[in-house]
């Protein structure tokens, strides 16, 4: 199976295939993927200084994020997972919306209720996140079921690591999906590791996307790293989900640069070399030599959009800051739409301790 | 009025609010063609299309997965599993997903799946056609867990279930579907979810149980009444949330309680109800409280006739809780 | 994929690929055949007359059981599944002793614990049935992980259902046994239905052999209603597994010529003309003519085989209904090695009651 | 003797077993190189390499049903799931499998393994990293469930595990691994399955806990003390079976009962504990039997020391119960 990349390492790229997007969406994409780099790095940051309790970040893994999240339609619904942060961004959630989930605070429309990095936000057709890995596929398969049956012209994609093709969850949603063709799209992003596990002992298979034979509808393999590439695969799966055509499963290789999470320390598991090898690969470094080869980037712009985004994320983190955690009455609604007896006497309870 | 037995009930009610709702959908193994294993979907596919009434491939977790998904995007999903052994491969769609969507989200996305599937024992099914597991499912707080015990009730009970905002788990008694017919009328009507049917008002004992155990609890009262004992029977109808209110009234009155179900005992949802009644009324209390269960051990097959509880281990539980 | 088939329907077939099987095996393969169909047919007869209280034919399967167990090691190990009665007979399992599950008596080593047709005999390395779909494929993974681990030249052979292969503990057990390169054979008896759902409607790939590639191993496709090519391709899958060289899942294309278990009525799915076109590949009736064909059976042996096994039958059944039941307390034994103290409480009560 | 902590007497208990027993295998998610996300299994696959420390695919239902089919052919896997909110893919394999392996191939095939786990909160995870669920796999015969409340008990409690021949769910107190430091013994020392270990003996109240509670209710005891409420706590240990006559013959002397676990309420095990001392020593309460557990919600994530049992609120429960 032949990798989809438009742009090399170097910056150099085949014209032929580049998409067709406008300037201004190119340095858009990466504004983006700057900010999303930079998120990255402030909030470990903020991590470690126990300012927010826990972290994932997906350093390394900003191209696949920016890339598919623009080939989606405003109305599209996305079962995204926790090293997406760029796709929420890309579909309009304001970055303290994301800063305030870290923090768990009043202002999180999740309530404070999950762990740093588990989005969700209706707002944008964002369906919020859990932990256990690979359940949210057959959700999509099924919103893409009922996208389909209101004849709404919409397509469902779900992002999901390398780990998450070897749950049970994977299989009855892949196998769901062709059997009743709904428009959903699978995204893997690849990024080699399942924690400590390599992708290569994660699975006999050659690859991920050939995956997709096994259930009927076609596998595409892309260069993660390579945002103009994932925009192109995601685009032309979403194209063919919408016009009936059924799903598609895309592998998108990358890395993850850091560890898996902000617990993790992954020197004990991979070698220096490797990582430094994947270094030459970063997507953010090959897309601003193809932006500067293309005239669209200068070196000062580039600055001045760092400083920006510098800016943009110190403002928002003292704005979240300042927001009071959430009341304790709201550690018991939302159990139920409403409120049953039992709850409410250990409520009553609880807030009558607290009131004396 | 019409006559009509458990899984017509179901069949019906089902059939009704299809035409009612366009965008309620019914899926599962065999609901299509077939009609379902137990019929409880025949005719469904004919009158609603294939878009409507769908067949899924041999996967649980897909089942459930997929109608999460569908119910979040505003349909109503009514999902069949075969048979309550089977849902285990869905076991962490329902309780890590759909039990907490709600709550994790914020409530930006209450995920409401009526999850159907039959269960209990006495259809010499062994153990894998027999299990009544609602344990696991009242102890996973976000859903709901209602079980009827008559063709009235199916109604009544699975329109509730279907109109809930909330995620449902619909244990129908299988034993049951085809031997209890009674008067269903035409009309709708909704049981409220969380109340309990008093069977027969009594002034000694309180029995308290749920599913098709109330049938075998019925059939104790004439044994008991032989006996002078006054039975007050409670059918709880809903298991989460659970009418303890009832419960309590008829306790502060009786003072002696026998709680009666088909699941293995211990961690049964017979230990709630006990556990209940001492914390709020053992005041009240003249015996302690027994509970008539399934026994501790994997549902049996050769042995299923002694292993379930009979009109008479109910009316030995009466008479010790009467006696004390 | 191409189909491996040696014995046309007609009995015509190719000698180059014809296994090297004595005619005495072929003759004995025969017989259990015969015996397979006519233990079926009985079975459910008493199963209508009230005598067994469940039970699931495997008419027209008789091919892939027999063919298959044909090519095991006695010491080989077995996942059967419940369409597997031949499976047993030919690893040895007297008749009786399947009788005597079907009857639930106390002469079954099952103890009468299950369903009629949930075998399990640990003298024959045959591992005890259970009825959720799907769950001991990853079982049989670890059998074979272990005889590896052991250096027992032993392989593990489970064997499954078309529907099977849409349960995610398919996929899990897969995906362990190619990254473990385990010495399993994954047998899909593919008979067309899963209770009332077609194939087709299971999976949108084009067979189930070919979801192997997606585990990074072989997938075959074999004719299952032909009992050599049966032979054939569980043969070289055991080698190939012996040698170290890993899994092979093998699909067996055959036909549920009856209902899916004594409760249902096939007729409501599927057409007439179907099950009559199945029945001109009808696998005994193939075998009988290719014997034929080579001399190895005339019509009179025919019909002594076959009043052998009726007989057999006959007493087997007599003998097998004069077996009392289970005693009332082995209800309680076997929970744990030893009975906990609830237990005992429970069955001394029980016994009690019963002494009164 | 060695001070180590729980996490410690873990991973030397694997270890030393691992050395005594060549059939022992350990198997999930990350225990080879990574040496388990929690270090628990740090250093065995250098020690016994990776046939016998094996690192899986993302696959808790693949995990269990390997181990089982290893176990059946004769060795001993001890399975790790990351984390107990994660053993749902497993469930069937676990609650269909391997609880009933030995039952219904009536003794022929015993299916021998240890799934250890990590539970409970306090560790900051929200709801799929904190949760207490024993009261499912409490619910299902032919599983035993175990669980320690401190270093020492760590290694006998698993050594025992580890030679049963029965299924074992071994959870372990996640939030108390690295916090409780004790002297443990080098040598060899089995801690009996279904005996409760008395932690403070006491004449006016009868406290039962197990796991992570433990150390709350130890906590409690100096305030309760102070209040001149003398208290015997009893660690149940082993929670199937569990130790009903240390719990009857305490209360039949203090006649006060309060359970505590960090379980949601509903259907939890303190029901059970509660429903079978009021079924067997009703005639010694002086009070009602209290539960003090976790909220009846999905474990929550910025409000988690609201939620988890402290203890304050066990000492409220213990002057409730004693000035009843
Ligand atoms: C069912 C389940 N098992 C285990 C875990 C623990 N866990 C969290 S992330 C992870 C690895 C996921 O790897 P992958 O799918 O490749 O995604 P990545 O983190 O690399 O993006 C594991 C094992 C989990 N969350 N859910
Ligand atoms: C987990 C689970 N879900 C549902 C069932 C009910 N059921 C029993 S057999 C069967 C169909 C199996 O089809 P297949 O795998 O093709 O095997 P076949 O019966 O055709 O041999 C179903 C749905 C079950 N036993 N287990
Ligand atoms: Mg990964
Ligand atoms: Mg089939």
């Amino acid at each position: 199976m032949e990798m989809l990349q438009v742009v090399r390492a170097d910056g150099e790229y085949d014209a032929k295939l580049e998409p067709n997007l406008r300037d201004e969406d190119l340095k858009k994409m990466y504004r983006y993927m700057l900010l999303v780099r930079r998120f990255n790095e402030r909030m470990l940051l903020l991590q470690r200084q126990g300012r927010i309790g826990f972290f994932i970040e997906s350093t390394g893994e900003e191209a696949a994020q920016v890339g598919s999240a623009f080939a989606l339609a405003r109305s599209d619904w996305v079962y995204e997972s926790y090293r997406d942060p760029g796709v929420c961004l890309v579909r309009g959630v304001p970055l303290k919306t994301l800063v305030d989930q870290l923090m768990a605070n009043a202002d999180d429309p999740n309530k404070g209720r999950q762990m740093g990095v588990h989005w969700g936000y209706r707002e944008w057709n964002l369906v919020s996140i859990s932990s256990p890995v690979g359940c949210r596929l057959s959700q999509a398969v099924g919103t893409a079921y009922a996208a389909k049956f209101k004849k709404d012209n919409i397509v469902c994609v779900t992002s999901f690591g390398d780990g998450a093709t070897s749950q049970g969850e994977f299989h009855s949603a892949m196998n769901f999906a062709g059997v009743f063709k709904v428009p959903v799209v699978f995204l893997c992003k690849n990024n080699q590791y399942a924690i400590s596990l390599p992708v290569r002992r994660q699975t006999a298979s050659a690859n991920i996307a050939m995956k997709a034979e096994a259930y009927g509808f076609e596998g595409v393999l892309v260069d993660g790293n390579d945002v103009l590439a994932s925009y192109k695969a995601m685009k032309a799966a979403v194209d063919k989900a919408r016009s009936g055509g059924g799903p598609t499963l895309i592998e998108a290789v990358t890395y993850r640069m850091g560890g898996h999470s902000s617990s993790d320390d992954p020197s004990k598991y991979r070698s220096t070399e490797e990582t430094e090898l994947w270094k030459t690969r970063d997507p953010i470094t090959r897309f601003r030599r193809y932006l500067m080869k293309k005239g669209l980037l200068t070196e000062s712009e580039d600055r001045r959009t760092l400083e920006e985004v510098e800016n943009e994320l110190v403002s928002t983190i003292k704005e979240s800051e300042k927001v009071p955690p959430p009341t304790l009455y709201s550690m018991f609604t939302d159990v139920y739409a409403e409120m049953p007896w039992h709850i409410k006497e250990e409520a009553d309870e609880l807030m009558g301790e607290k009131g004396q | 009025m019409t006559v009509m037995n458990i899984v017509q009930a179901v069949n019906r009610t089902l059939r009704d609010e299809m035409r009612r709702n366009g965008n309620m959908i019914v899926l599962g193994e065999d609901v299509g063609r077939d009609g379902g294993v137990f019929r409880a979907t025949e005719g469904l596919l004919d009158e609603f299309g294939a878009e409507r009434v769908v067949d899924t491939p041999l996967s649980e977790d897909g089942i459930v997965g997929m109608a999460i998904g569908m119910s979040l995007y505003g349909l109503l999903p009514v999902a069949e599993i075969q048979f309550m052994d089977f849902i285990y491969p869905a076991f962490n769609q329902i309780v890590s997903e759909l039990a907490k969507f709600r709550y994790r989200s914020g409530g930006q996305y209450p995920a409401h799946v009526v999850i159907r599937t039959p269960y209990g024992g006495g259809v010499k099914g062994g153990h894998y056609h027999s299990q009544s597991t609602e344990a696991y499912f009242i102890h996973t707080p976000g859903l709901t867990v209602v079980t009827p015990s008559s063709p009235h009730d199916t109604k009544g009970l699975l329109l509730s279930a279907m109109r809930s905002p909330d995620p449902v788990m619909f244990l129908e008694p299988k034993r049951l579907y085809r031997t209890i017919k009674e008067d269903v009328p035409d009309e709708e009507y909704l049981i409220p979810i969380g109340k309990a049917n008093v069977v027969q008002e009594g002034s000694d004992i309180t029995l308290v149980s749920w599913g098709p155990m109330v049938q075998t609890c019925k059939e104790a009262l004439p044994l008991a009444a032989k006996e002078k004992m006054s039975v007050e029977l409670i059918d709880l109808r809903s298991l989460m949330p659970f009418d303890i209110q009832t419960v309590i009234q008829s306790v502060k009155k009786t003072g002696r309680v026998v709680v009666a179900h088909e699941a293995t005992k211990v961690a049964g949802f017979g230990a709630e109800i006990s556990a209940q009644v001492s914390e709020r009324a053992i005041d009240s209390l003249k015996a302690p409280i027994i509970r008539v269960a399934g026994y501790d051990t994997p549902f049996p097959y050769a042995l299923e006739n002694s292993y379930l509880p009979k009109p008479e281990r109910i009316l030995k539980a009466l008479r010790k809780a009467s006696s004390y």
